[in-house]
């Protein structure tokens, strides 16, 4: 019943790792990984990868806590419940201000969090990767590189033989 | 060499996402029904040692609310009539009824009637009756419709929010003086911005927020 | 300045040996005698100074907890709090507590944006430290508040009294910072776990290949099962590690602002009065070094002795000890010159009021703790300057808890002292703490130890992926990474 | 690696005639008439008060130049070895400064309110005679640039050995002079800030002033290191300068733009709260009339402007970014300094001053031409420091 996931080449050394990594990006395939116990400096680079939007989600909760509290606080003691306390303003952006900037941090803590999740899909506890045991080194001094079966260039022994400069292990991976 | 978890986990993101708004949905709603006026003293209705109608004396027969407490207008107190009050009229009507014997008991013994108290304002804080009798705020505003109670219940919460919405809003509660004390009194062509406000004006009602207002 | 010069003047790149820098993982260790050395602190089964460390802290948490039950069964008037000292060790310990925190996330976040390497041994212990510690310090306010019930009524929630929270308060803006802290800490600790536990879960893994018998194999598919949730089927993808890295980022950088504020708003609760003692506007850094200050105080302190039980001398070396030892240094003296600084405008500034809390805080009834202070934050630190005693860990340590010691008087001198002298005699007062003081302070100091030691059972103490990033092996273009000699780069 | 001696790449006759030489002092002449011209046109007091801004704004150059050093020896760093020595230099700016005091001596009777006041009658004036007497006053300035001139003079003398010998030796003196240094520093610093700037309302106090200043300059010390280092790698004159120095530069400007902003909120924001008379006259007065915008100015100009441009790694390597803002820090510095001394003068608000731009353009030109003078004389980079191999290979 089980079918192929994918290809899987195992390294020693990141440098070896990178080396494929290079050349499966040159040769153009779109579907697979580079899986590392350590984010490798320049592997984004090697990978032709973009640089992340993470940005963008912490921006909006920063955002969204700093309006958020403002408003709030606006409504709350100067709008729904004027209340005259120490001779200060009903609202003023000074007293406000400490309440704000900590809800801007925690949203924008949560923004970033949770833009890293989504963006990587995550929490995923079940994957064809995690049932095979020579991949369980991959979070101990192991690089790997998975190229999965429904690239669109993938071909089993072309796909091997890019693989196989420098690496030590190469098998197939069941779904 | 099976992943110990199963496939069907990779949906748990979403269940936990749909759990969480389950959940925290629940919470909210809890929270705004035991947080809010909604969850207070409404529907006490202790059992008095006499049967007293409110119905029958107030409703029926229309006696005016400060026949019996008098103190209403002058005090901060409504005070609770003392059986002298009730006797005025009761040692002529019904004056041998098995039900009012706790009445003439305490008539002659010159002891005070177990009334059971309903409506309570805690300690901290400080209402005055006669400062909303004469400024135009009818007793139905915090007692309800009491002339139409056989038994008194506990008709309105009482609580801080209760209070503060009146006092935000006076000039919609307010009404004639002379019509504070009939509690089936219709507002027409008494429109709170108009006349309301007029009115209050006149009587200088403020409904005051402030924290000393009540808490002193 | 001309555009011509076409030389450049000769230089030299050679270090002399006495200044060459030591690595940050010593003896060339390999990638996977990292995972393994920290791994096998949470595999191998618990040494007998851990049974010996935890049941007394767990048995000193039981009774602080006993007495925070007695005290809110009976009121805080079991507390030594007076009037017109209405504000005693509860605020203390909080503001300790609290302080205590902010090494974790300075190591973390802040040496982190300055690419300081070395943080990566201690950040995972310091951060830990700064959850435990603000769960201590969370309890003060808490249980201060006397009727611990309505403990919810600074949230801005609706309610039956349709009244909102009052945000000119500082104590409110307490609320937000410290809960805002606690959270960002816990997701910033967890997140930096979240490769380290997949660690932990792909070793089970590889053990449960050799585990005969039901019982070991049911308790590695339960282990599996926990480890393996909470990494949230990590697999060390790149694409991950990119977003994972950006993330990282992004927390360092909305924690450096955060661990600022957050006892800056704490020095506000006092700063924003006009409390001779209290007001003076150089309160907000000068909390933040403190905090930092005891902070590094406290992670020497844990650190030390977990080096050595442990045997991480590799990982956490002398050079890390060392480098925290300036920091502590560097905090300390700023701390004395907040000292000096507020002593000399109290003076300067003309108000007898103010002048008179400062000559009392030196030479009233509490000058001892006034003194404690300034021998233990600013005297002691100095020591730091010297090579011969930041290389002596039994130094170290010991200064290390003067450290703490004297951040705790510290707190201590600036309420108490304020307070106990008010503006009419008449109300003049003196201030001790009851048992009932003491049991709550030291309990919490229990419940940081049994948390503490409970982390350092179940969790990897010491952040391995990025240990393994800083070492010339996880670098492609090093000779040890894999990379051909003769390439450069 | 070329064998062209440093002194001969230094002789002054290359670079003679180049536009570099002569800038400075055409703007110093141009900024002595100005302020000849200002001084009678403007009067004294007016004068007096622009040139103490100028003053106060150069000196803040130096001295946060004086504390990067410290602490490039302190943190013991190597990305800051290639541009330590413009550092040293600025650094050494210092004891000149002493001259261009000069003037504010001779009119510190027209600044300082307090020299003229009988301290029998003003309570704030009496509690501090000690310290705030002409003499003390005068003692105090002359240790200030005393001290300065010691360490700035060892810490450049022990680099300028090191260009010889390449001893550690010369690294460890350094690091001694800078652990002194770094607490000579912060009272100077204090002392310079209070003396020469608090004590013109000497009714007010607060404790931040100090770091206050600090903040402020060590923030326009960094924008001008910025700048130089630029040019230096412009001219080639220092080979390994690169996107460490300007990426690490440009971060430490941005968390000094986050740093003043911290402590000048918090300063206003403790005495907003507390809402003593005491306190509040000062950022009163700073609040009337136009003052009231430059306010405005100094949060969005000095905060927020420069904070959301540095916010992205690229912009911080950016040039098109980095040199309007370089030039944009110089001035806000310049409004901050305005906003700490010339409401005493221009009550209703900020008005131009011809003493104010030329007293910039005096000292400026001068202090640039002392610059480019100690550059020439000596290796633009520390030839032979231990680190400079760390620092090249990154």
């Amino acid at each position: 019943m089980s079918h192929a996931y994918g290809i899987l080449a195992e390294y020693d050394t990141p440098a070896a790792a990178m080396a494929a990594a290079q050349r499966v990006r040159d040769a153009g395939y779109t579907r697979w990984d580079v899986h590392t116990p350590f984010p490798v400096h320049g592997m984004d680079a090697a990978m032709g990868m973009k640089n992340s939007p993470v940005g963008w989600f912490t921006f909006l909760g920063g955002l969204s806590g700093y309006t958020g509290g403002m408003v709030m606080i606006w409504y709350m003691n100067a709008y729904n419940y004027e209340i005259v306390v120490g001779g200060k303003p009903m609202f003023s952006g000074f007293y406000a201000f400490p309440v704000c900037y900590e809800l801007t941090i925690l949203l924008g803590a949560f923004g970033s969090i949770i833009g890293m999740l989504i963006l990587n899909r995550l929490p995923r506890l079940h994957h064809p990767l995690l049932k095979n045991m020579r991949f369980a080194t991959v979070t101990h001094d192991k690089f790997f590189v998975v190229i999965q079966c429904d690239d669109h260039k993938y071909n089993e022994t072309q796909t091997r033989t890019l693989l196989q400069t420098g690496a030590k292990h190469i098998e197939m991976v069941e779904e | 060499m099976s992943n110990i978890f199963p496939k069907w986990t990779n949906r748990l993101p979403l269940l936990v996402l749909a759990g969480g708004l389950l959940l925290g949905g629940g919470v909210v709603t809890g929270v705004t029904y035991y947080f809010t006026p909604k969850y207070t003293n409404v529907g006490y209705q202790p059992l008095q040692p006499v049967s007293f109608s409110h119905k029958i004396h107030a409703g029926e027969l229309g006696m005016d609310c400060r026949y019996c407490h008098n103190g209403v207008e002058k005090s901060w107190f409504s005070n609770i009539p003392a059986a002298s009050t009730c006797m005025n009229c009761h040692s002529v009507v019904l004056k041998d009824d098995l039900r009012l014997a706790p009445i003439r008991e305490s008539h002659e013994k010159q002891t005070p009637v177990p009334w059971v108290q309903i409506h309570k304002t805690p300690d901290y804080v400080y209402f005055n009756h006669s400062v909303h009798v004469n400024r135009g705020i009818s007793c139905v505003h915090c007692h309800g419709k009491i002339n139409e109670m056989d038994e008194v219940r506990h008709e309105k919460t009482l609580s801080m929010a209760f209070c503060l919405d009146c006092h935000r809003t006076a000039h919609e509660k307010i009404r004639p003086l002379e019509q504070v004390y009939n509690l089936n009194w219709k507002s027409d062509g008494f429109t709170p911005e108009r006349e309301g406000r007029a009115l209050a004006g006149k009587l200088g009602v403020e409904g005051s927020t402030s924290c000393s207002v009540c808490h002193r | 300045m001309s555009a011509t010069s076409d030389h450049t003047p000769a230089y030299t790149t050679t270090t002399p040996a006495e200044l060459q820098r030591v690595p940050l993982v010593q003896n060339q260790r390999s990638l996977a005698w990292i995972s393994d050395k920290v791994a096998g602190i949470i595999e191998d089964d618990a040494p007998r100074w851990w049974w010996y460390a935890f049941i007394p802290s767990f048995l000193i948490a039981t009774v602080g907890f006993a007495s925070i039950g007695y005290l809110i069964t009976t009121g805080v008037g079991v507390w030594g709090l007076n009037n017109p000292v209405m504000w005693g060790w509860a605020i203390v310990n909080f503001v300790w507590w609290i302080g205590i925190g902010h090494a974790g996330t300075l190591i973390s976040a802040i040496l982190f944006l300055l690419r300081q390497k070395w943080r990566t041994s201690i950040n995972r212990t310091a951060e830990a430290m700064t959850i435990f510690a603000v769960m201590c310090a969370g309890i003060f306010p808490a249980i201060h508040v006397g009727r611990v019930w309505l403990v919810w009524y600074p949230l801005p929630i609706p309610n039956a009294n349709d009244i909102w929270p009052q945000f000119r308060s500082p104590l409110l803006w307490d609320v937000f910072a410290v809960s805002t802290y606690f959270t960002v800490s816990l997701l910033f600790w967890y997140m930096g776990l979240i490769p380290d536990l997949a660690t932990i879960r792909d070793r089970l893994r590889l053990q449960a290949q050799h585990l005969t018998g039901p019982a070991a194999q049911f308790i590695n598919k339960a282990k599996q099962a926990v480890y393996g949730f909470f990494a949230l089927g990590w697999t060390g993808s790149n694409r991950h590690w990119s977003h994972y890295e950006k993330a990282y980022l992004l927390l360092a950088g909305l924690s450096t602002p955060l661990v600022l504020s957050v006892h800056s708003i704490v020095s506000f609760d006092f700063a924003v009065s006009q409390v001779p003692g209290w007001h003076t506007t150089i309160f907000p850094p000068y909390f933040v070094a403190g905090a930092i200050f005891s902070g590094f105080g406290m992670v020497l302190t844990l650190m030390i002795p977990l080096r050595s039980l442990f045997k991480l001398e590799e990982i956490i070396t002398e050079r890390h000890i060392e480098l925290m030892c300036k920091v502590t240094l560097a905090t300390g003296s700023i701390v004395g010159y907040a000292y000096g600084m507020e002593f000399f405008i109290a003076w300067y500034g003309g108000n007898p009021y103010e002048l008179y809390a400062f000559k009392n805080r030196a030479f009233g009834p509490y000058w001892w703790a006034y003194w404690i202070m300034v021998s233990c934050n600013v005297i002691s630190p100095q020591f730091f300057w010297f090579k011969k005693i930041r290389t002596n860990m039994v130094a170290v340590f010991v200064l290390s808890i003067f450290v703490n010691i004297g951040m705790w008087f510290e707190r201590f001198v600036i309420v108490v002292t304020s307070l106990h002298r008010d503006f009419l005699p008449s109300n003049w007062g003196y201030y001790s703490p009851t048992l009932m003081d003491v049991l709550t302070y030291v309990g919490t100091m229990g419940f940081f130890m049994t948390l503490f030691l409970l982390f350092i059972r179940f969790l990897p103490l010491i952040a391995i992926s990025e240990v393994k990033g800083v070492t010339p092996q996880a670098d492609p273009h090093h000779e040890l990474g894999g990379a051909q000699k003769e390439v450069s780069h | 690696m070329s064998a062209h001696s440093p002194a001969a790449h230094a002789s002054a006759e290359t670079h003679e005639h180049t536009l570099w030489d002569r800038l400075p002092w055409m703007a110093a002449a141009l900024g002595l008439l100005g302020c000849v011209a200002g001084y009678i046109i403007e009067g004294q007091k007016n004068f007096a008060h622009a040139y103490l801004v100028a003053f106060m704004f150069f000196l803040s150059i130096a001295l946060g130049s004086f504390f990067l050093v410290l602490i490039h020896h302190l943190f013991d760093a190597y990305w800051s070895v290639p541009i330590r020595r413009f550092l040293e230099h600025l650094a050494s700016l210092l004891p000149w400064m002493a001259l261009f005091f000069l003037p504010i001596g001779l009119m510190s009777g027209d600044l300082y309110y307090w020299m003229s006041v009988d301290p029998a009658k003003d309570h704030a004036l009496a509690v501090k005679q000690v310290l705030f007497n002409k003499k003390t006053w005068g003692i105090a300035s002359a240790v200030l640039f005393g001290v300065w001139w010691l360490w700035t003079h060892k810490l450049r003398s022990w680099s300028l050995r090191q260009d010889e010998t390449g001893a550690a030796e010369c690294t460890v003196a350094m690091r001694r002079w800078a652990a002194s240094g770094i607490f000579v520093f912060a009272f100077s610093l204090t002392a310079a800030a209070i003396f020469w700037m608090k004590s013109l309302e000497h009714q007010w106090f607060s404790t931040m002033y100090g770091v206050y200043y600090f903040a402020g300059s060590v923030w326009v010390a960094l924008a001008t290191a910025y700048a130089i280092a630029l040019l230096l790698k412009r001219s080639n004159m220092v080979p390994m300068m690169g996107e460490e120095q300007f990426h690490s530069l440009a971060k430490l400007l941005f968390a000094f733009t986050v740093f003043y902003a911290y402590i000048h909120f918090s300063q206003y924001f403790l005495i907003w709260n507390a809402a003593m008379p005491e306190e509040t006259f000062w950022y009163a007065k700073r609040e009337q009339g136009n003052w009231a915008y430059v306010g405005w100015v100094i949060i969005l100009g000095h905060f927020l402007l420069p904070f959301l441009t540095l916010l992205r790694i690229d912009a911080k390597l950016n040039l098109k970014v980095a040199i309007p803002i370089f030039v944009w820090v110089w001035l806000m510095h310049h409004v901050d300094m305005q906003f700490n001394i010339m409401p005493l003068v221009q009550p209703d608000g900020p008005v131009f001053l011809i003493s104010s731009l030329s007293a910039m353009l005096l000292i400026g030109g001068l202090l640039t031409a002392l610059f480019l003078w100690e550059l020439r004389r000596h290796p633009a980079f520390p030839l032979k420091d231990p680190r400079m191999g760390e620092a090249v290979r990154h």
